[in-house]
C-alpha cells in the first residue's frame, strides 16, 4: 500500500464514543528521567489506579523517532487512548496521523502539537490537538515578569546587569520558554538588559560549567538575572555565580519547576534563587488521565485546553504550595 | 599476474646498487651492491641483525632505500609498495608469516588476487579447485586443508601459507626469508625440490637461512652480510662452512656445542603420567644439571606438553613434581613461582611485548625481585638489563629500544634473558634457536651448557636434529602425544631419533589415510 | 619402547585426522554458535513476552518492532562492515541527523521534490563518510577519535543548518508517506529497506572479492597490504558506504517523524549500532563478524525493548533489565563455547 | 673484506655508541612527542582565547576551568588505566551517578554524616567495578558489551534508588561545602582531588610493579600470563579501581550540585573520558598511554570548551569547533611523527 489511504477516518477530537470494560491508556513522555516528568508519571499512575484503568508510561527521552514507534506500538497493542508529551512538536502531525489511523483519541500533555503542520505556534486554533498542561510561553512569561519585579525591587541599572538564559538550544520548547521570558521582562521593565545565551544540556553541572565560563567573559557585570528552561539550568547557573564570588544579593534567579530551588530554601541560607515557578507535574499527570478517561468512559469531549495550577513560589511560601522536596 | 619480465633477457633478473637504509639510530644497510642472476639460487647469510630482512623488504617495495637503487631486469625501478614489486615480477616470502585469522587457507593464499566471475563476484569453487591443484602440483596436498581457518594453523602451516602465496603466482624473482624455520624435514624436502625446479625454469631465487646444511644443499652462490655491509660473495661449490662463518662473524668459531658439565642425580622435574587434551600418559624426569631434549615431528605434542608443564593448559590427570614437591598448576604464575622458566615457541605472539623496550621485556618476570615496597628500582632494573644485553650480546642500540625493531634473533635473545634473569631451577625452551644465526646459536648453546653446569634442569624442544644431538644429555622422542622412546646421548643418532618419531603405534589405529 | 617400525610417517594421517575432527566443529563454530545463541535468546524473549501479554505476538506489533528497528538496523549493518575492517564509526548518528535535515530542506526548497531531497541527503552522506575516511587514513587520526570528533562536528553542522529546529514538513508528499507508512507484500517499506540494504551488504561481504578483501584488511592489514590490496582506498570507501547508509537512515527518520530532525531521533544511535554489531558476533579488533548475526542482535534488542514496554515495565527497570539481559545472553553464549576464563575475552 | 681477523666481535662498541647518540632523541620521543603536541595545542588555545577576551586568562577563570574538568578528569585518569589494560569501561558515568545518589542518600539518612556518605559511595563504586570485572573475566563478556550493559543497568539502579529525583541536600554540611567551594593554597578542592588521584595513579603506573604489569597485560596478555602475572586478578582490580574513582567523581558531583543526581551530570561522561584518554595518547588496543597525556588532553578540551563559552560562541558552533579542533590537533601531531599514510592508524 502507499500508506496514504489509512488516515481518512475522524480527527483526534472526533465523535466521542464511550467504552466499557478495561480501558488501556498509554502515557508517552519525553525526558522521562527528569524530575518534573517523573512526578507527572506518578500523578498519572495514581489517578489511573483510582479510576481503575490500565496505564502504561513510556519514556521517550529526546527521541522523536521513538515517539513515532511508541504510538505505533500503542495502536498495535490496541490501546484505547494516547496521552503524549512529544520530544519535539514537529513530530506532532505524524503522531496525530498514527493515532487517528488506530482510532484512538489523542491528548497532548505539556507541549502543544498541531494536526497538519510542524509548528504549533503557526497553527490555526482548530488544528491544535487538545492539551493538558502548561503553556510554555505562558510559563516563560510568568518567569520573566517575576524577574522584572525582583529587578525593579533591587534597584539595579541595566548598564551593570546582565541576564543569563540557560537552555538546551536544540529543544524547541525550551527556546520558546526563554524567549517568552525575555519578552515579558522587557515589557515589564522597559529596560534593555543584555542577555547572554548559554547553551547547556539541561543538567545542573553543565549549566554550572557553561555559566562559569560566560561569567569569566563578562567580569564587568555586577548583577545577574538568571532564567532557563528548567530548575536544573537556573540552579546550576546560580551556583556558578555564587562560586564566582557573587553574593545572594547580586543574583536574581527565577527557577522553573521549583524542585531544586526548594533545596536551597530548605537549608535556610540566603540564596540567589529568589523565586521559582512551581509547576505541579503530579497534578498534570492526574488531570491528563482524568480527561482521557472522561472521554473514553463517558464520551465527554476533550476541552481544547486544560491547565493545571502553576504558582510562583519563593522562600516565604513554598512550603504551603504543596511542593514536595526530596 | 601482470607482465613479468620475460625470462630470456640477458643480464641479472634483479640487482641492487649501493643500497643504504637507516632506521632511527640504526644503520641497517650501508652500500650493498649485489645482483641476482636468473636460474641461480643466491643464499643470503649473516648474523641476526645483519640486514638480510631489510634488504629483502627493500626489494619487496615494503621499505624505501635511503640511498641507492633497485634494477629489475636491468632497468632502475622505484618500488613504492609490495604491489609495485609484484607488478615487476618480484615475490617475497616474509620471515614472519602474516595470516588473516578468520578466513580460509585458500583465501589466505590467494589474497589480493581472488578468482572472480561475473564482475566482482568471488568464484569460490574455482578458488578451491585452484587451491587443490596448486597444492597437488607443489607437493603439499597432505600438509594443509584449504578450508581450515587461518587462526587454526600451526606455525608450520602458517609458514606454508606464506610460501604458497608466492608460489601460486608467476614471478621472475622469488625471495625466501627463512622459510624453513618451523617446517619439518618432510616439508623442507618438498620445498627444496620446488625451489630447484623453479631455478631450472630460470627464476632468480634469493634464499635466507641460518641453517648451514640447507645452504650448502641448495645454494649456487652465497652472499654474506655483516653489519649492513656485504662481507663477501662466494661460489657455493668452492666455499666451506668455516669460511662462511668467518665472513659472518668476523672470527673463527671453534666449536658450536660447548660441553663442560655433568648431570647430577637429584631429580628436579618429575612428570608422572601426565595427560592433557592431546598428550597422553607422559612420564619424564629431568635431573639437576641435565639437558633433556624433546624430539619429534611437527604436531607431536611437545609444545602442548610444555604448555601443560607451566600451567597454561589444563592437566586432565597425572602429576608434576618439582624437587619432589607436587605442584598445583592452575595458572603459569604457579610454575614461575615454583622456579620454572619457559620460553615459548612463538616469541612474537607469546613472549614479547613488541612495543615495549628491551629493558621492560627482560625485567617483566623479575619485577618482584627488583622492587622495594612495590616500587621498582629503576637503577637495579637498568643494571640487570645491561648485564643480560651484554652477556647475551643482544644487538640493540640501547636497552630502551623497542623490541619490535630488533631483528628476529635478537628478539629471541631478549626472551632468553628474561628467564635467565629469573634464575630458574627448571628451564623449558621451545625451539630456542629458531631463526637464530650461527654465532648466536653457539652463544645460546654455551649458555645452556653453563646453566646446566650451574645445576639448572633444562628441557629443550627442538626440531633441528643436529641441535638435539649436540645439546642433550638425553633425548626423549614423542609422537602423537605419547613418548615413543628415549635415547642416551651416547647411542643417539639422527636415524634413531627419526625412527622413533615416526614409530607407527599399531595398538592405536590412526584416523585413516589422506584423501 | 625403542623399537622402530618402517611404517609411513604419521604426519599426513594426523593432519587430516585433526582436520576431519575439526571440520564439523568448525562449521558449527563459524556458521552457528553465535547465531544459534542469538536465535535461542530471541525465542526466549519473544516466548516470554507472548506469554505475559496477548498483544505482543500479533502481526501489528511485529510490524511495529520491524519499523522500530529499521533505522538502528541500517546503522548496525553498516557498522558491521566498518568493524570488520577493524575500525569504528561513532559518527553514524550525526550523519543520519545531517541527512535528515538536508533531505527535508532540499525537499522544501525544491517545492516538494522528494527525489532531490533524497539525492541531496545521500550526497551529503557520501561527503561526510569520505571526510571521515580521509581524516583517518591520510590524517592518521585514530578511528575512534576521528569519528568522536565528527560526531560532534556533524551534529553541530546539522544544528546550524536547521537552526536547532526541526525543518520542513514532508508528510504532504506521497513518497515520504509511502516510506513512513507504506507496505509491500504485507511488510512495511522501512523493513524492506533494511532487508534490501542488509542483503546487499551481505552479498558484498560474503560473495565478492571486495568483501573478502575487507575481511582480510580487518583480519591482518599487513597481510592485506603485502598482497597488494589498496587498503587506503578500501577504508575510505567503507566510510563512504557508512555515510550513504546513514543517509538512507536519515531519510527514513525524516519520513517517520514528518520533518528533518537535526538531533532528535539520531542521538545515541551509534552506541545502539555498535552494541548490535558486537552482540551479533563482530570482534571489535576486526576481521570477524557478519550481517546475519548483527540483524539477529538488532531484532533481539528491538523485541526486548518493545516487550518491556508492552508489559509496562517502568523505564528505570527497563534499563536494569536491558543491561542484565544483555550480560546474561552473552554469558550463556560464552559458557556454551567452553572458553577458558583467562584474561580479556575477545 | 674477506680476510678474517681474530678480533673481538664489534658488538659492544656499536651498542654503546648508538646508545650515546640516541639518548636525547629517545628522551624527546618517549617523554615528549605526544605531550609536546598537546602542550603546543594548549598554548595555542589558551593564547587565542586570552587574546580574544580579557576575562579568559584570569585566576578566577582558570579556577573555573579546573573545577569544570575535575569530574571528567577523574574518569579520564582511571579510564586511562583501563585502556592500558586493553579494555574499556563505558559504565563510569553510570557508576558516578549511583555513587552520587548513594552519597546523598546515606548522608541524609545518617542525619548528616558526610564521612558515611562518602564511604557508602565508595563501597558501591567498588561493588560496581568488581561486578564489571567478574562479568568480563569470568563471564567472558567482551568489555565493550559488558560495560555498555552495565552502563544501562547501573543507570537504572541509580534511577530506582532515587526514584528519578534529585536526592537530599548536602550544602548545609561543612564538608560538602568545602568540596564544592573550598580552596587549599589557592587551588580548589576539586582540582586538588584530581591532582592527588592523578599523581597516585601515575605513580602506580610508572613506578610500581603493579603498574608495569598492567602495561604488560595490555601489551601482550599471553606473554604477561606466561611471565607469571595473574592477569585475571589484575583485570578485576583495575575495574574495581575504576569504580572507586568513579565514586569519588560522584561525590564531587553531589557536592557541586548540592544533591544526589541519578543521571543528570553523569550521562555522556564516558565518551568524554575516552576521548581525553585517546587524545592523550592511549592506544585503544592497550599497552600504551599515560596519565600525563590524558591530563593534558583533559585540560585542552576543558580550556577549549570554556573559551568557546567565554567568547560566547553559540552551542551549535561549539560542536563544530570542538570536533574540528580535535581533528586538527591530532592531524598536526601525526604529521610531525611522519608516519606513513597506509591503513588504519593506531
Ligand atoms: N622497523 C625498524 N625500525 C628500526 N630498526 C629496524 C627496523 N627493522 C630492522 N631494524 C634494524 O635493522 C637491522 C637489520 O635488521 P634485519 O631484520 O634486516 O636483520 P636480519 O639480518 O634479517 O636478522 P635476522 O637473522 O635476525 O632475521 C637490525 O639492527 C634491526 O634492529
Ligand atoms: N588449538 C588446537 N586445536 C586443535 N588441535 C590442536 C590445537 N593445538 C594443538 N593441537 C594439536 O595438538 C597436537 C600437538 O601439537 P603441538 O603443537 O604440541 O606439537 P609439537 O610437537 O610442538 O609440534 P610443533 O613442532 O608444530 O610445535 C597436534 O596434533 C595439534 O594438531
Ligand atoms: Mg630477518
Ligand atoms: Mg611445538
Amino acid at each position: 500500500s502507499s500508506g496514504k489511504d489509512e488516515n481518512k477516518s475522524g480527527s483526534p477530537s472526533g465523535p466521542p464514543a464511550s467504552l466499557s470494560g478495561t480501558i488501556k491508556i498509554a502515557y508517552l513522555q519525553k525526558q522521562g528521567d527528569q524530575q518534573y516528568f517523573v512526578d507527572e508519571a506518578d500523578g498519572a499512575r495514581a489517578k489511573a489506579k483510582e479510576l481503575g484503568v490500565d496505564l502504561k508510561v513510556v519514556n521517550l527521552g529526546n527521541d522523536t523517532n521513538k515517539a513515532v514507534s511508541e504510538v505505533q506500538a500503542a495502536m498495535a497493542q490496541k490501546y484505547n487512548g494516547v496521552v503524549i508529551v512529544v520530544p519535539d512538536p514537529a513530530v506532532g502531525p505524524q503522531v496525530v496521523d498514527i493515532a487517528t489511523g488506530g482510532g484512538a483519541p489523542l491528548l497532548a500533555s505539556d507541549d502543544q502539537i498541531c494536526v497538519g503542520g510542524a509548528d504549533p505556534t503557526k497553527c490555526a486554533k482548530d488544528k491544535l490537538v487538545p492539551r493538558v498542561g502548561f503553556s510554555g510561553p505562558q510559563m516563560g512569561t510568568q518567569v520573566g515578569q517575576r524577574a522584572a519585579e525582583e529587578f525593579k525591587k533591587a534597584g539595579w541599572t541595566p548598564a551593570d546587569t546582565a541576564i543569563i538564559a540557560a537552555w538546551k538550544q536544540d529543544v524547541t520548547v525550551c527556546t520558546d520558554r526563554v524567549e517568552a521570558a525575555h519578552q515579558a521582562f522587557k515589557q515589564a521593565t522597559g529596560a534593555d538588559v543584555k542577555v547572554l545565551k548559554v547553551g547547556t544540556d539541561n543538567t545542573p553541572p553543565d549549566a554550572q560549567n557553561k555559566t562559569a565560563a560566560t561569567m569569566s567573559g563578562n567580569r564587568s557585570v555586577k548583577h545577574w538575572i538568571v532564567w532557563g528552561c528548567n530548575d536544573e539550568n537556573v540552579s546550576g547557573a546560580v551556583t556558578a555565580l555564587h562560586n564566582g564570588g557573587y553574593g545572594s544579593n547580586d543574583v536574581i534567579g527565577v527557577g522553573l519547576g521549583a524542585y531544586l530551588a526548594c533545596k536551597d530554601w530548605g537549608s535556610g541560607k540566603p540564596s540567589g534563587m529568589k523565586a521559582a515557578l512551581f509547576i505541579n507535574g503530579h497534578e498534570v499527570g492526574g488531570l491528563a488521565v482524568q480527561t482521557m478517561v472522561d472521554r473514553l468512559r463517558n464520551g465527554k469531549p476533550f476541552p481544547a485546553e486544560a491547565f493545571a495550577t502553576t504558582k510562583m513560589v519563593d522562600p516565604s511560601n513554598w512550603q504551603q504550595s504543596g511542593l514536595k522536596c526530596t | 599476474m601482470t607482465k613479468s619480465p620475460p625470462l630470456d633477457l640477458p643480464g641479472p633478473a634483479l640487482a641492487v646498487e649501493n643500497i643504504h637504509k637507516d632506521f632511527a639510530g640504526v644503520h641497517a644497510l650501508r652500500g650493498i651492491t649485489l645482483d641476482f642472476p636468473r636460474g641461480t639460487v643466491t643464499a643470503l647469510m649473516g648474523e641476526n641483525g645483519a640486514g638480510k630482512s631489510t634488504l629483502i623488504r627493500i626489494i619487496n617495495g615494503d621499505h624505501r632505500p635511503g640511498d641507492g637503487r633497485v634494477l629489475v631486469a636491468g632497468t632502475p625501478r622505484e618500488l613504492h609498495s609490495p604491489a609495485d614489486a609484484r607488478r615487476h615480477g618480484i615475490r617475497v616470502i616474509a620471515q614472519e608469516p602474516e595470516i588473516v585469522p578468520h578466513v580460509s587457507v585458500a583465501e589466505n593464499v590467494y589474497i589480493g588476487a581472488l578468482p572472480r566471475k561475473a564482475g566482482r563476484v568471488l568464484d569460490r569453487s574455482a578458488l578451491y579447485r585452484r587451491m587443490r591443484s596448486d597444492l597437488e602440483r607443489l607437493g603439499f596436498a597432505h600438509a594443509i586443508a584449504p578450508e581450515a581457518l587461518g587462526s587454526q594453523l600451526s606455525p608450520a602451516q602458517r609458514q606454508l601459507v606464506e610460501i604458497l602465496r608466492a608460489l601460486t603466482t608467476e614471478a621472475a624473482v622469488l625471495a625466501f626469508d627463512e622459510p624453513t624455520s618451523s617446517l619439518s624435514e618432510h616439508e623442507v624436502e618438498a620445498l627444496f625440490d620446488l625451489i630447484r625446479r623453479l631455478r631450472d625454469q630460470g627464476l632468480a631465487i634469493i634464499y635466507v637461512s641460518h641453517r648451514m646444511q640447507e645452504i650448502f644443499r641448495l645454494a649456487d652462490r652465497i652472499a654474506v652480510l655483516r653489519d649492513g655491509e656485504l662481507a663477501g660473495v662466494r661460489d657455493a661449490s668452492q666455499a666451506d662452512e668455516g669460511e662462511v662463518v668467518r665472513l659472518m662473524v668476523g672470527r673463527d668459531l671453534s666449536t658450536l656445542f660447548a660441553r663442560g658439565r655433568s648431570a647430577g642425580d637429584r631429580v628436579v622435574l618429575d612428570v608422572r603420567d601426565l595427560t592433557t587434551e592431546h598428550v597422553s600418559n607422559v612420564c619424564l624426569e629431568v635431573h639437576e644439571g641435565e639437558v633433556v631434549a624433546l624430539a619429534g615431528l611437527v604436531g607431536a605434542g611437545r609444545s602442548e606438553l610444555a604448555a601443560a608443564l607451566v600451567g597454561d593448559l589444563p592437566i586432565r590427570s597425572g602429576e608434576v613434581r618439582v624437587e619432589g614437591r607436587p605442584l598445583r598448576l592452575r595458572i603459569p604464575r604457579d610454575a614461575v613461582r615454583a622456579g620454572i622458566g619457559y620460553a615459548p615457541e612463538e616469541r612474537k605472539a607469546q613472549a614479547l611485548f613488541m612495543t615495549g623496550s628491551v629493558r621492560h621485556n627482560i625485567s617483566v618476570a623479575v619485577l618482584d625481585r627488583l622492587r622495594r615496597f612495590r616500587f621498582v628500582s629503576s637503577r637495579r632494573e637498568r643494571r640487570l638489563a645491561h648485564e643480560f644485553v651484554d652477556r647475551l650480546e643482544v644487538r640493540t642500540p640501547s636497552i630502551d629500544h623497542e623490541v619490535r625493531k630488533l631483528s628476529g634473533g635478537n628478539q629471541q635473545k631478549v626472551v632468553l634473558a628474561r628467564w635467565l634473569a629469573r634464575r630458574p631451577k627448571i628451564l623449558i625452551l621451545d625451539e630456542p634457536t629458531r631463526g637464530i644465526d650461527i654465532g648466536a646459536k653457539a652463544e645460546i648453546y654455551r649458555l645452556v651448557d653453563e646453566l646446566a653446569g650451574a645445576g639448572v634442569a633444562i628441557l629443550v624442544i627442538s626440531s633441528e636434529l643436529p641441535e638435539v644431538l649436540g645439546l642433550a644429555d638425553r633425548i626423549v622422542v614423542m609422537q602423537n602425544g605419547r613418548i615413543t622412546g628415549e635415547l642416551d646421548r651416547a647411542d643417539a643418532d639422527e636415524e634413531g631419533i627419526l625412527a622413533l618419531a615416526m614409530a607407527y603405534d599399531l595398538a592405536e589405529p590412526t584416523q585413516g589415510n589422506p584423501s | 619402547m625403542t623399537t622402530t617400525t618402517n611404517a609411513p610417517p604419521p604426519m599426513p594421517a594426523t593432519t587430516s585426522g585433526a582436520h576431519a575432527r575439526a571440520l564439523p566443529r568448525r562449521v558449527a563454530t563459524a556458521v552457528g554458535a553465535q547465531n544459534t545463541s542469538l536465535i535461542g535468546a530471541l525465542i526466549v524473549v519473544v516466548g516470554t513476552f507472548a506469554w505475559l501479554d496477548d498483544g505482543y505476538l500479533t502481526t501489528a506489533n511485529m510490524t511495529v518492532i520491524g519499523d522500530t528497528v529499521a533505522v538502528t538496523g541500517l546503522l548496525a549493518v553498516v557498522q558491521t562492515v566498518v568493524i570488520i575492517c577493524g575500525a569504528l564509526d561513532i559518527s553514524v548518528g550525526s550523519q543520519a541527523g545531517i541527512a535528515s535535515v538536508v533531505s527535508a530542506m532540499a525537499f522544501t526548497s525544491t517545492d516538494g521534490n522528494a527525489a532531490l531531497g533524497i539525492l541531496a541527503a545521500i550526497g551529503v552522506g557520501i561527503a561526510a563518510g569520505v571526510v571521515n575516511g580521509v581524516v583517518i587514513v591520510y590524517g592518521r587520526v585514530n578511528p575512534v577519535i576521528a569519528t568522536l570528533a565528527t560526531l560532534a562536528a556533524y551534529k553541530g553542522v546539522a544544528q546550524l543548518l536547521a537552526g536547532g529546529r526541526a525543518q520542513g514538513y514532508v508528510l504532504g508528499d506521497d513518497f515520504f508517506i509511502f516510506v513512513a507508512r507504506g507496505k509491500i507484500l504485507g511488510l512495511s517499506v522501512q523493513i524492506w529497506t533494511l532487508f534490501v540494504v542488509a542483503v546487499a551488504v551481505h552479498i558484498l561481504l560474503k560473495y565478492t572479492d571486495i568483501g573478502r578483501n575487507i575481511y582480510a584488511i580487518g583480519g591482518n592489514d599487513t597481510a592485506a597490504r603485502l598482497a597488494g590490496i589498496n587498503i587506503n582506498k578500501y577504508l575510505v570507501a567503507v566510510y563512504a558506504l557508512a555515510g550513504v547508509v546513514a543517509a538512507i537512515a536519515g531519510v527514513i527518520l525524516t519520513a517517520r517523524t514528518g520533518s528533518g530532525q537535526p538531533t532528535s531521533g539520531s542521538e545515541g544511535l551509534e552506541l545502539k549500532a555498535i552494541t548490535a554489531a558486537a552482540l551479533g558476533g563482530c570482534a571489535l579488533k576486526g576481521g570477524k563478524g557478519g550481517i546475519g548475526g548483527t540483524l539477529l542482535a538488532v531484532f533481539l534488542l528491538g523485541a526486548l525493548e518493545n516487550g518491556l514496554n508492552v508489559v509496562g515495565v517502568n523505564s528505570f527497570w527497563q534499563n536494569v533489565a536491558q543491561g542484565a539481559l544483555l550480560v546474561v545472553a552473552v554469558v550463556i553464549q560464552q559458557r556454551r563455547n567452553g572458553e577458558r576464563a583467562v584474561g580479556l575475552p575477545t
